[in-house]
This record gives structure tokens, C-alpha cells and sequence, in this order.
């Protein structure tokens, strides 16, 4: 199974929100990192936030946009703007 | 050097660790401290963290300042966890030949690291909001 | 608060006078320290200054950082005599609420005082050139 | 002898290129900085040093230029521009 997952982690408000910090998730391809968001915002409503323009993502810890490929083995974050410091 | 950390730090030891003495003109530290937000005394402060992409963040930061400038030796130190009001939260400190370049080095540090270092505060039940005056910091060293 | 003295100073000492706690959410700090200037390092460097008038420049400079910045507290000290290679020659310190007037302050005190108070700096047998970029640093506050 | 004297300072190189650091002068009423310097100033050749452009003046501890009037009593202060910091 790890064979065909990624490795998808949730910050602050927004895991607060989802409800979860962490998961693995199974991918069948390849695929863009606008198709993760759209198949994980298919789960309900507040899923919907990981579509917010404010939400930012972070492929392998490196901020990415929505054209990035995801491949096995990945690990993505979403997490709102940082506010450290 | 950059370190992330629970525990809180000494800024008088990591400054002198910065100096070159004799070449160090200059040292100019940043230290942000835990404000109040509340009206109750027991309200906790949490910084959470993204482990792993914080630490690549900070060095990235550390290796621009110190292609931009002419620097002798810099620190980034954060720290995570519970926090009580007045205590420190980060410590920036920069020392150089002359003063411009530590100020500036300092600045810019702690300018990127508030929009760009995946750090996030909670003060009591509130996530806090990202202030846009943070971007307009960071954007001021893109010009 | 401004001194001028003879003897060296605690930066950790004066740095946690600043903070006020749960108000200052920011501090910075700048320690000058004496540059290597000879390759004998028995070679003296000297800080002449005029008594009197030196206090009421470095008070007037406070003034000016604090009715021009938000700040919470302002330090500033500087030595006289003879100091050696390494040694810290001035202390600008400065708390405030948020980090932009904390740095700003800093930056204009030290800036103002370079090109106001008067010091006068001897390395070995020479008395140390007035340079013009110190005068450009100054320069920039008034625009 | 004291009611119609005046101090005069002089700092760094300026006092040691005039080899005097302080000194009380007489004078006989009310004069401007500049014509004091040009009292000065016919001392000798070091002392046309006085009224170099970068040469500072400050009364009574404040800077201050040619046109000020200095009367008994008060503290003028010659010297080069500052270094210090």
C-alpha cells in the first residue's frame, strides 16, 4: 500500500477545521497538485477550504502551486499564512 | 546557525557567539517577546510548527541574507510550544564589519521569516490572523 | 536613558531594562565594538569626548526616536578612554510594540549619533577620519 | 578679571595640531563666533585651522555658526567633525 500513497499533513486553523493533522492518502497516477485538492475538497464541505486562495501548500516542505505533480511516496501540506515570529 | 526549539534561550550567549572580535564592528540582535491578549493571566500562547520545512526555511533565509550582505555570522532561534506572555519568541542577531549591513541583514531576517517560516500563534482559542503589514515588510526587500 | 562612562557595560543588563512585559513585543539592540586597526596588538585606541555637551546630544537624540517612533523604552551608552581591540564602545537599545518602530529607532539613534555627539576616536597615533558614508547614513532621516 | 573672559575648548586633533586643550580668553564686549575666529586665527598659521569649513563650533554646548554672538562667560568649543559610535 505505502507503494501508491502520499503522505498528506494539516496546520493550525485549517486542521483545527478538518478535524485532522495527518493522514496517508492513496493516489491511483500521477497527478497535479489542483487534482489532489479538488478530489480531497470532494469530501465536504469544509474540505472546500483547501480551495481558498489563502491556503497555501507545501510539496516535500517547499511551497508549490496547483500545477505541481504529485507522485508516490510525497508528502503535501496545506496550512494558512503563517503568522510566526 | 538557525534552531528550533521548545526551550527558551540565553540572547547575551548567542550574541557573543555571533562577534569576531576584531572584525565585528557591529552587532545588531532582534528579540520578539509574547504580548498580551488577554485579560486572564492563565491564557495560553501555543506556537505550533510544520517540523522539517521550518528548519529549510530558516537556512534558506540565512544563506540570502548572507549573499546579500557582507556579514561576519548570523542566528535565527525560534521556539515552539506553550508560551507565557512576556516571554521570547525568536531571536535574530547579525554582526558584520559596519552597521548598515547588520541592520539591514537583521531586518530583512525577521521580515521573510513572519511570512515565509511556517510558524503559526494561537492566543487562547484564536489562530491569529496574518497582518498584512507582515507583507508589506517582506515585500520591501523584493524591490 | 543615556550614560557615559569609563567602564564596559552588560548589554543582557540594560536589554532586559527596555522590556516592558506584554507590551514590547519587539527589541533591538546594537553593540559597537572596536575594529582591529594595526597589527601591534599593544596599539591603544582612544575615545575623547566633551563632557557635558556629549550627555545633552545623546538625550536629544532619544527625544527626537521617541516622539518620532512608538516606543516603549530607549538606551543609549557610550564609553570613553581607553579600550581595547574588541571591546564594546556603544550600546543603542530600544523596545516598542512592534518590530518596524523597534528597528527604525535603533537604526536613526546610532545613525544621529555617529555625525552629532561628540566623540572623537584615536587609533595608536591617529585620529580616525570622519566618513562621508556616516554622513549619508544621517542623511537619510531628514528626508 | 573673570567678568569679561570667555572659555575656549579644543578637542582631538584640532587640540593637538594648536597643543591647548582649554583656555580663558578676554574680550572686551559682545562679538560674533566669526570675529573671534579671526581674533584666533592671527595667532599663528596653525591656528587659521579654526576657520576650516569642517571645523565645528558649539556655544554654551550647541552647535552653532558664524553669526552667533558670544558674550562673558560663555563656553566655546572648537572642534573636528565627530567619530564616535
Amino acid at each position: 500500500m505505502a507503494g501508491n500513497t502520499i503522505s498528506l499533513l494539516y496546520f493550525a486553523k485549517l486542521a483545527d477545521d478538518l478535524g485532522v493533522t495527518n493522514e496517508q492518502y492513496s493516489i491511483s497516477e500521477k497527478l497535479s497538485l489542483g487534482e489532489l485538492k479538488l478530489q480531497l475538497s470532494q469530501r465536504g464541505e469544509q474540505w472546500q477550504d483547501l480551495k481558498a486562495a489563502h491556503i497555501k501548500c507545501a510539496l516535500n516542505q517547499t511551497l508549490c502551486d496547483d500545477n505541481t505533480l504529485v507522485k508516490f511516496g510525497d508528502e503535501v501540506a496545506f496550512f494558512p499564512p503563517v503568522t510566526g515570529g | 546557525m538557525i534552531r528550533v526549539q521548545q526551550q527558551d534561550f540565553s540572547v547575551e550567549h548567542e550574541r557573543l557567539l555571533l562577534l569576531r572580535p576584531g572584525d565585528s564592528g557591529a552587532c545588531v540582535t532582534f528579540v520578539g517577546h509574547v504580548r498580551r491578549f488577554s485579560d486572564n493571566p492563565q491564557a495560553t500562547f501555543l506556537l505550533q510548527h510544520y517540523p522539517g520545512m521550518t528548519e529549510k526555511v530558516l537556512q534558506k533565509i540565512e544563506q540570502q541574507a548572507q549573499s546579500r550582505w557582507k556579514l561576519d555570522n548570523t542566528c535565527i532561534i525560534h521556539r515552539v510550544g506553550e508560551l507565557k506572555v512576556g516571554e521570547q519568541i525568536v531571536f535574530v542577531g547579525v554582526s558584520s564589519p559596519h552597521r548598515a549591513e547588520a541592520f539591514a541583514a537583521c531586518e530583512f531576517m525577521i521580515d521573510i521569516l513572519k511570512t515565509e517560516a511556517p510558524f503559526w500563534k494561537k492566543e487562547g482559542d484564536q489562530w491569529v490572523e496574518a497582518r498584512d503589514s507582515d507583507n508589506k515588510a517582506a515585500e520591501k526587500w523584493m524591490r
